[in-house]
Formats: C-alpha cells, structure tokens, sequence
C-alpha cells in the first residue's frame, strides 16, 4: 500500500509563513510600466475621473483637517495615503452596487458622487445632513449612493456586508456589495464570521481589507504573526489577491476582475491592498509617539496621487497647470461650501425621538414632551451654535 | 368561520413561520440545523424543502455572524428570520443586536434600517439545561431602545405574534418559552392573523392583586391565582407578551383597580424586568398601592442544574408572595 | 501623614494600576492600543517601559479575544486587568463577559475561578461621541450575577476603588466617567490604599430627600442639590460607587430617613438600575415614602451627537425632579 | 526596473483551495505501518495505557448511552469514532499541562486519570460531584488533573486558553494548554480571537481541531468552503499539521511533536484531526434525519480502536484474549461504579448560592434564607431523588 499524494508520513509540520502571497503591482512610482506591460484597460475619461476624486479627498481632508484644528469641526479622519486603495477599487464597480465601508473610504462616496455641500452638512451635524446630526463627523451614509451610513463598531459591516449580498443575489439583478475594513478590524470576531459566511453561502461580495500597517497605534506586527490578511481568504476558500495600493492602476485592475467573478460566479473575492495611513489615526490621534518620521517619509514618497499623476503625465492625459487649475477649484469650492454650512441651522430637538422605531411609540412621546417643556423652562441651558439659513 | 387546529406552541411557531413564508418569498429563515434538520427543536421542520434551501438554510456556527447576516439580508430588503439556537447563545451576537440592529435606522436618519429583522430563540428553564440551556435574557435587550421583545404564552399567541413580529418594520427579539413548547396546546386558526405588538392580554378579570408575567410563568401564576382563588382571592392576570415597548397603561389601569401588583419572572431579581415595571408603576399609582410591589423570579445566581426546581419561581412560591401582599 | 499628590480621576487610574503592578509581578495589564502608545486616553501611559512588555502589551483588535484571554490569564493565577478602550466596544466581549467570567466559579463548583480578572472601560457621554462614543452600559451588567460593577466619580475614589477592584477574588467590571476624567482633581494619596467595594458613600446628609447616583452624575446631583439648598431643600446624597453587589443598608436608612428618593444615570430609562434600586426600595421602605421614587436618566434613545446636551440628565432636570418630588 | 520575485503583474487571483494540506498517516487499517515505515517512538506501556483508555471510554460511552435510555441519566454524549484523536493528543502531554476541552474529550480525562467513580457523580449531578451537581452531564472538570472545568458556549475555552498558556509561559515552568474545538466551534468568532491572539503574543498552546464532520445536522461543506480548518493556522501564521484522526500512531506523533515545538519555541501549534462522530451528536439527536447509514457504515470500517489493536497484535504486545478480559473489566466496573453511584445523595440546598462569588453577599444569604423557609413550608414540591450512600 502506498502513501497517497495527498498523505504524509512523518510529522511535519507546514510552517507558519508556508503561503507567501504576491503583490499585484503595475506601475513604478515615475509614472512608467512595470516591466513595459502592456497598457491598462482604463479609457481616458475614467482615468481622469479617478485622478479627480483622489486629489478631491486630498483637498478635501487636508481642508478639513484645518477645519478641525481651528475648532470649527469635532473631529476628523483623513483617508490621506490610501486614496488610491479606496478610490481605485469603488471606480471598478457600478451604481447599484452596494458599498459598506469602514471610515475611512469618503473617496468612495466622493466617487460616488456625494456633493462637498453633503460632506459639509454631515461634518457640521446640520439639519440638512442625511444622518440628521446623530453621529460624529466622517459617519456618512447615503441611500440614494448605495453607501451604507457608516457604524464605528469595528467590522460589523463584514458580515453585514455577506448577508446583503446575499439578499442581492436572491433578487438576481446583478449587482454585488463592496466591503471595506482595515487591518486591525480584520482581528474581529465578525471578520472571521462575515468572510466564512460569505464563502459558504456564496454571497457576491468584493472584501477590500485596506491594510495600511497601523489600527490606531498598533502596528501590524502587533495585530497578526501571518503574512497579513490575504492568506486568510485562502484559508476560508475565497479567491484572494493582494494589490500595491498605491497602486492605482494594479488597484483597479485587481478590483475590476474582483467585481467580474462576484457577480459572474456569485460568490466573495478578497482583495488585500497594501499601503499606509500617511495621516494620524484622527484628530483625537498623535502618531509621533508611536512610530517614526523616517518611516512615514518613506511612505510619503510612494504617494498613490503623486505616482498616477505621472502617468497620467507621461500618457498625456494631464498637465501641471490643469493639476493646479483642478486642485485650487476644488480647495475654493469646499472653502466655499464650508462657510455656507456653517451658518446652518441643526436639526429640530423633536428629531431626538425619530427613527429608534419606525413610528415612535407612546414613552418616547412623553419623554419628548417632557422635555420639550423642560428645555423651553431652561433655554440657555440648551442653546446650540448655528441658526439661520437660506 | 374560523377554521383552527389543535397544536402546541412548537406547532404553531412552525406554522406561522410557514405562514410567512408562503405569503411573501422575501421571508427567509436562517441560523445553526435549522435546514434539513429542522431545527433542535424542530421548529422550522420542512420548511426548507418546501421553499428550497436559498429561503431556509444551515447558517455556520456564528452567532455573530448569524446576526450580523441577518442584518444586512433585513437592509437589503429581506425579511430575515434568524434562529439561536438557545437563547442562552444569542450573547455572541449581542453587538450585533444592540449596537447595530437597535441603533441602524436611528444612526442613519432613516437612510437605512433592518426593520425586516426578527430573531427567535427558545428560553428559559424547565428542561434540566442547567447553566447553558435555561437562561432568561430578556431585560437585557429590554434596556435597549430600537428593538422590540416579544414573549409568547401559548401557541395562539406564538403564531399572531410571530406573524407580527416578521412584518413589524422594527428589527424584533421573539422569545419562545421552551419549557413549554409541547405542554402548552391550544386551538389556532388555519388562517394568517397577526396580535398587535405592545398590547398586554388581560387572561382573567380580578379584584384583589393585579399578577404580572409573561411566557412559561404564565401557567405557574395560573395555579397560583386558582391556590388563590379557592381562599376567596380575586386575581387580575396580565400577560405582558410584549415587554418592549411594554403596555403601561393596561398595568396601571389594572393596579388603580386593585391596589395591588406582583411580578413574576424567571430571570435573576437583580436588574430583570421586573425591576423596571415595578419602578414605573410605584409611580404612576403610588396614592392607590396598597402594599409594596411584589417580585417572584429567578435566585441571584447563574442558572443551577440540580436545584432547578428550587431555583425558578413556581406557583407555590408565588401564592406565598400573594398572601404576603395582601396580608401587608 | 499620609503624603498626597494633586492630581486628575485619569492620573489616578494610571496611578492605581502602577501601583498595583509594582506591588505584585503577576498583575498584568493588556488591551488595545494601551502598550506603548499608553492608552488611546493614556490611563495606562509608562506603564510598558516599567514594567516591560510581557507585563503591559498591546493585543490585536478584538474585544471578545481580550476578555477571553484575560479570562485565561486569570484562571492561570494571574491578576489580568484589560481595558476596553470605550464602554461601547464592550459588547462583543458580553458572551465572555456574562456567560463565562460570571459563571466560571460557579459551574466549576469552584474548581476553577476568574477571580483575577478586572475589565475597564471608560463611559458615558460629555466628549461629542454621539451614538458609540457614549453608552452608559452598567444596567447590562448588574443583571449577571457573578459580576462585581464598579464607578468611581473622583480621583481618590478612582485609586481606591481600582485597587480593590484588581485585588477582589470576583470579576469586576470597572467603568471610569470618561467625561471628568480630567475635570475632577483632587487629592490622592501615594500610598496603596482600597476602598472597600459594595459600599455606598454618603457625600452629603440632608434630610428632605435622598439623592443617588454614580459616576460623572455625582457633579450634577451636587449641583442640583446646592439650587435647592439655595431654596432650603436639604438633601442627602449618596455616591452608589458599587452597582453590584449594591449597598441597600446605606440607601434604605436614608430613604427610612427622608422619605423620598430621585436616582440618576445617564443610560436610558428603561432597564436602567435606577429601576432595580427603586424596585427594592419601595419594597423596604414602602411606609416611609411620602412620594414616588423619582428617576432622572437619558431617554429611551441612542445616545445622539448633536443634541446631547438635551439628551443627558443634567443639573436643572435634577433640580426640577426635586422640585416636583417635594411638591406631590 | 524589475519586478520582484514576490510582485505579480496581472491581476491573478489565488484560488481558494490553492493551498491543500496533506495529511499524515503512518497506520493502515489492518495494523501494518503506512510505506513499511519505522516503528514509531512509542514504548509498550504508553501503547498499552493509550489503548487501554481508548476502549474504557468506548465502553464507558456505551454503557451511559443505555443508561440515559434507561432514564437513569438525563442527558449524554459520546466521543465514540474520535478516541484516537483525542487520547492521541492528551497522552503526548504532561499532567502539569492544562487541558481545556470542549464536550467530547471525556477520553483525555481517563487519560488524566479521573476515576470511573468521578465520572458517575458528575454524570449523576450527586454531592460528591466536582462541579457540584451545577451543570449538565458530561460537564467535567478537575483541578487536580489540570482540566479546566467544560462550558457549553462553543468556542469561548479558544481565547482563555491562549490566555491561560501566556499565563504558564509567565511562570517560566515548561508547561503548555492543550485545547480541543470542533469543526462547528472552529466557526465561531472567539476561534479567530484565540488563535489570532495566541499567535501574535507567543503563547504556548497547542489547539487540537477535532474534525469529525459535523457540528449536530450540519456537515463540513455547510460549515466552510476552504480545506478545513488547518490553512487558517497558516493564515494566522502558526505551525500546522493534519493528521488521519484515527490513526492513534500519527496523532501521538504529532501531538508529541507539537508539544515539543510549543514549549520550547513558547509559540502556539495547530493539529487537525479528520475523523467522524460515528454516533449522533448527543442523546437529544437523531443522525438519520441529515445522514446516511452508508457513510456511517463507511466510517466504521476506519475505527480507530480496532486499528491500533490490530497493530499492538501485530507487535505481539496484545491478543483477542486479554482484550476481551480488558473490557469485561471496565464494563462491570462502570456498572458497579453507576450503581453505587445512583445511591449517593444530591448536593445540599445551601449549595445553591455559593461560589456565585468567593464569599456570598448578604443579598445572596437572605435569598437562600427564604427559599430555606419555603422549601421547609413544601417539601413535597422540592423533592430530589437519590438519598443516603456511604
Ligand atoms: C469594536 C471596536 N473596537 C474598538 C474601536 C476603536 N477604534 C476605532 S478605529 C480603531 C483602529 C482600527 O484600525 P484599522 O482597522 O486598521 O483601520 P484604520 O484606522 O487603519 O483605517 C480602533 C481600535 C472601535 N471603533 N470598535
Ligand atoms: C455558542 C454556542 N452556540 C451553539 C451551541 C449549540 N451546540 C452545541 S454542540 C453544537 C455543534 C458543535 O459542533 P462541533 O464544534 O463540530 O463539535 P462536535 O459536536 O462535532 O464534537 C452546537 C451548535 C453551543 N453550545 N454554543
Ligand atoms: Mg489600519
Ligand atoms: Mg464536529
């Protein structure tokens, strides 16, 4: 009797960094082809389109930073550095499609089309913000956009994510889900749970796990002893690429196949995009006591932004003075659109009571009313900031 | 005329899932053994043969993952009807429920919401589980704004309000009295119906004590109320059915008349439901107490084993707690 | 004399766990981000480079996974103490919260125990946090038996009290009133000292009417109580500081005393403890009380960002509750 | 430029059954050893004893199986088919490791020692019950032999035990956790914490994936969609191995392996066992509802019993004769021990309240103090069978 293939017969143990996964990557950082490939399928007007977004989340948060540091915002998030992870992998799906991200994807929603008035309206909690005020800044959501209101819990989207796509697959009209989450989510519970659910229910949903090497002030050394995350989908039997994610073309490349299986095959792809949050965490955040200017400068050498300009340079597609044009449009507008949302009102006190349940029932009434009259006994007590607006 | 059929509570939760089933193809029911199996208890029995199994299907072990699915299929659109398989295990998706599936219209503005969310889970104790088979975790979820509870006695009572349940546009935590699944048998219409959620059912007219429960306690108050009754004892009994959004007004209205209340459960005294009501009514009838509001429940320990019998609060413990009142 | 720093409730949790690890090499510290970087609110800022990375470590991102290894180290016969880094990330640890550490000595016949084990978290409102930076969750926890739930709301409170906290043979749940964690300052002393747990303080004796609370509730209810003072209302107030098990004794007398109660906290109403401590009260004290027992808390929604300040039980709603109560 | 060796440049995904873990197998079915290998290193008194508490725990499950028809016990489960998987491992450990198990590991309990008469008063709930009588039958545990006390939630012993081994490695003694789950457990959230954790903070565990097939109703293929639960091991970054779970001489082999690797490179190990749970789930269950008899059949055919004594034959340490005594043997002793055992009184009332917390609150004493009262008032409502025993 021989041993088969499959069998072995002395106990050997398969080593821990056994399944090495490869990079994806396409483009060098001046802008040229690794190894001449062959040009990307990306026509002009997307290639520009993407450009646009990512130097728009750029303006858009670096404008908001300051915002912040002025007092003018509570808080905010950046998604600097990993513009191309984001913007890259939702240009390569289609309207219907539904994104659930994590926070740190408003370049998606950018891409999307969310307008920087809506932006704003959500920063400053106003009347008009589709979350009626009710979460801190940069929890956006959008029925209309198919982006799902983002939660801070940690990577309960991800089986969320498999259990929508699975209700899509059942309506049988092609579209599929976009799942966001970072490195450090990916070590919850609900990561192992969504993945293998979405593996084993064959749910048509694209993971991007944004692995940008830190949650908060942990490194990844410190979140996982495996060759990060990609391995992981291979382990629960889900088609898996790693990408550069600053990277845009190997970003799009990778999300446009990842989409194409999902919804051909009706089932999950996992795309792990390897970058760097060149950012703190958030405002709350100070990252120089925990790691080195070295390495983010470094990594702020390999800007995602910076490397498609050059290609986009050497294709002809793009310019400097358009480069300069395009970004100081976009600083003014937000400039602009910033002011006007400030000077609006915030929602109405009755909202405090809307949307626990679809129709409010009896206590929340009362407990409204009593402290409707409550607050009318004590204004001063209760006065928020902003009245008044077209 | 109505058409009904003799059949106990598991029955009638087993009909009234099909029910919904047939009358609407979004309805899907999904959790651990419920496809082929049917179910622990077989609860969903032949329901995946009868909508194939994309509709009812074997989850993998996650309960975090069952919710969290769960909640997304219910914002897609879907009905989700999930299955724990004990309540006992739904604390792996407690996150889930209470951070996301309370919070999800509510955080959105409406953008979003699970509505379509209903997740059932046989409870309580009664059938030697010990520990890990018999836990009543319902004020837990009772102190969570965004969802509704929901608590059936009998099998009319499980299908109207299952029924209601699945098609409440709020995401609804549906507790089924194991103890009970077979013992309690009754007449149900043939028919789909629904109960109205957040409406208490007065079972019995009284004058003396008003008796508060829900669930299996149900039949351990009815003793006690006949006990009670044989020594002239006129009880009020209310069946709270739904504790979240509770019914206040049928419980005040009920103690004004009777001066008395006691609250029987069978989850631990401290923080259980009970708690909560009698803190309510103190207050809306505090110039017609008569004695102070009773508590029947569960010990302040981890469900035992053995002493289960000792543990739970039984018609005998309740009649005492009757007399004591009235005797204040 | 005993020698005294001035310092903040923050410095004084970061001085209480150092002061622990540096009297027994088995405590050991862990949770997110809380190595190096200290902490994401710094509780336990140098802590790492005293007591070395073996002793202080940052763990991957996963609260069900911290509360289980914790519970691991702890039956080891280490003193683990993890933090979640906010009250509201605590639920995907509940199943290894409630289900395991609560029940460990019991369904081992105390073979084994947890003893060692202590969770903090920070909580509650007042940073902007609206609906996950915020939750007040004690009520969650006070329904488990086998649980220890512990506030302090100042600085000397905060030392003590965590130092008997990690000391305690039970689990503790520890929740720190993030809101003052550097508003309240005051003096602490360098020593190792313990407060003892399950005990009530009484902050103020007054006679009209007893005011409890917990936590960052202490300001507004001292504020309340100086309005009313101002108006010849006298009021006792009474720091709960141990949720569970809770100091009935202490409350009962003083409630024997004034005869009438408010109690406040920031979670919603519904199932709130509140609702237990008046539950209980109007039991013991049902004679003595010459008004309702009054409950001044968040409403039964998420906790919201933009109208916070609505939504919390402040001074002024303390104030008029008072007013009303004294009044009926 | 170049592309590097670990760069790819088209967007090719990892399939996910890329990575295919073999299995070792040293054993073939009529006792000769796989490719005429070398003895492995297992004297005859560890062969005995591992045999030897192989066939009590078969008999010890077959005769409480009949007992809990017989209504003499009121619930049971049986770790029938798996007893190479599981007394392969446990006897590769020391008695200072901890053990900490998930239901059906009664097998590595015999291994510790734990008397047949310990068995029969946990299984009975009497007084002399380790646990007290508090949980369900099959709910062991022992200081004493180092097994942690069984919980019924699935999958929460993974976390505690990466945490009780940091604890050990803390202690610097050389010993390490041993921890058992299933192929349903290894679903659950706290897998993915556990292992995740023990990886990445050094923990000297060794996880013990009992693959048998099913978790009750539901087979492997509804559980996952990848190779089973070993290439997550990879994933995580752990050493990993798979092993014929009925094959006694390549579990020992690699379980004795794995404790060597985990105690000296104080890091965790993965060893998945294949096997099948030959009877139903529990004494609640009824497989032909979700499985054939064939498959059973089948299976049967694979028992790892009759396996290793057709080796032990073969190596002339045993002979039909002493294995019938041998059972005979344990046979009348659980019967005796079970007799006995149903004699012996039940935990007392008091018992109810105590170790909820080390020392009971006053709360807790007055609840005791008025059930006393009202058990005194209805003795006949409280009645517990099983009453005066030596
Ligand atoms: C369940 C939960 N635990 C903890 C937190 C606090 N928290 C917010 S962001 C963060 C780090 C997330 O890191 P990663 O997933 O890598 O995303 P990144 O910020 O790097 O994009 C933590 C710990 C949270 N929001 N939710
Ligand atoms: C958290 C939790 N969910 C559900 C259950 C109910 N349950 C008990 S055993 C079991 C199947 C376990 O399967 P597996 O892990 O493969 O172990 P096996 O029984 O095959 O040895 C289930 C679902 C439980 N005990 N705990
Ligand atoms: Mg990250
Ligand atoms: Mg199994």
């Amino acid at each position: 009797m021989t041993v088969k293939s499959s069998q072995i017969c002395a106990p050997i143990f398969i080593d821990g960094s056994a399944l090495k996964i490869s990079t994806l990557r396409l483009l060098n950082a001046d802008g040229s082809l690794v190894d001449d490939l062959q040009a990307p399928d990306i026509t002009e007007d997307m290639a520009g389109k993407i450009y646009s977004d990512m130097v728009y989340t750029r303006i858009l948060d670096q404008r908001m930073l300051r915002a912040q540091r002025q007092g003018r915002l509570s808080f905010y998030l950046t998604c600097t550095g990993e513009e191309a992870s984001v913007v890259g992998t939702a240009a390569a799906f289609s309207a219907d499609d539904m994104i659930m991200g994590q926070y740190r994807e408003q370049a998606a929603l950018r891409c999307r089309g969310f307008t920087t008035e809506q932006f704003m309206h959500q920063l400053l909690s106003n009347a008009s913000d589709l979350g009626k005020g009710r979460q801190m800044p940069i929890h956006y959501g959008s029925r209309e956009l198919n982006f799902m209101t983002i939660s801070s819990p940690l990577a309960t989207q991800i089986p969320q994510a498999a259990g929508y796509a699975y209700g899509q697959k059942l309506a049988g009209n092609n579209a599929c889900t976009l799942c966001y989450f970072g490195d450090g989510a990916a070590s919850e519970g609900d990561f192992h749970a969504g993945l293998n659910m979405a593996a084993v229910l064959k749910s048509p949903v694209v993971f991007v796990a944004r692995n940008n090497g830190y949650a908060i002030s942990t490194p990844s050394a410190e979140q996982y002893a495996g060759d990060g995350i990609a391995p992981r989908g291979i382990g629960y039997g889900i088609k898996t690429i790693r990408v550069d994610g600053n990277d845009i073309l190997a970003v799009y490349a990778a999300a446009s196949e990842a989409r194409a299986i999902a919804v051909k095959e009706q089932c999950p792809v996992l795309i792990e995009t390897m970058s760097y949050r060149l950012g703190a965490h958030s405002t709350s955040d100070d990252p120089s006591g925990y790691r080195s200017h070295e390495e983010e400068e470094e990594w702020r050498q390999r800007d995602p932004i910076n490397r498609m300009k050059n290609w986009l340079i050497k294709k002809n597609w793009w310019d400097e003075s358009r480069d300069e044009q395009l970004q100081n449009k976009f600083h003014d507008e937000i400039l602009h659109e910033l002011k006007l949302a400030e000077k609006c009102p915030k929602p109405p006190l009755a909202d405090i009571i809307d949307d626990v349940y679809k129709v409010p029932p009896e206590h929340l009434i009362e407990q409204l009313k009593s402290l409707q009259t409550h607050v009318a006994k004590y204004p001063d007590n209760y006065r928020t900031h902003g009245d008044g607006c077209q | 005329m109505t058409e009904v059929t003799h059949m106990n509570l598991l029955q009638a939760v087993n009909n009234g899932l099909d029910t919904a089933m047939a009358a609407d193809e979004k309805v899907i029911c999904l959790g651990e053994d419920i496809g082929q199996f049917g179910g622990v208890f077989r609860a969903t029995s032949n329901l995946k043969e009868k909508y194939g199994h994309l509709r009812c299907f074997n989850t993998p072990l996650t309960e975090q993952g069952i919710a969290g699915f769960a909640i997304g299929l219910a914002a897609q659109g879907c009905i989700a009807v999930a299955e724990i398989q004990f309540a006992d295990y739904i604390f792996p998706a407690f996150d889930q429920i209470v951070n996301e599936a309370a919070k999800f219209r509510y955080r959105s503005g409406d953008e979003f919401n699970c509505g379509g969310l209903t997740i059932r889970a046989p409870y309580g104790g009664g059938i030697d589980g010990g520990l890990y088979h018999s836990q009543s975790p319902e004020a837990y979820f009772c102190h969570t704004p965004g969802l509704k509870v929901v608590i059936p006695s009998n099998a009319y009572q499980a299908k109207g309000l299952l029924l209601a349940a699945i098609r409440d546009p709020d995401p609804v935590i549906f507790f089924e009295p194991k103890a009970i699944y077979r013992a309690s048998v009754g007449e149900v219409p043939n028919e789909d119906y629904e109960l109205e959620l957040g409406v208490a059912e007065v079972m019995q007219q009284g004058s003396d004590i008003t008796l508060l429960g829900w669930g299996a306690q149900m039949i351990q108050i009815g003793k006690a109320a006949k006990l009670a009754a044989a020594e002239g004892i006129s009880c009020e009994i209310i069946d709270l059915r739904t504790l979240l959004p509770w019914d206040r007004g049928t419980v005040v209205d009920s103690v004004n008349k009777t001066g008395r209340l006691l609250i029987s459960h069978e989850a631990p005294l401290t923080g259980g439901f009970s708690g909560e009501i009698a803190a309510t009514i103190q207050e809306h009838c505090f110039l017609n107490l008569e004695a102070p509001i009773a508590r029947v429940t569960g010990l302040d320990t981890p469900f035992p084993l053995i002493q289960e019998k000792q543990y739970l609060p039984d018609y005998s413990k309740i009649y005492e707690a009757i007399k004591a009142n009235l005797a204040y």
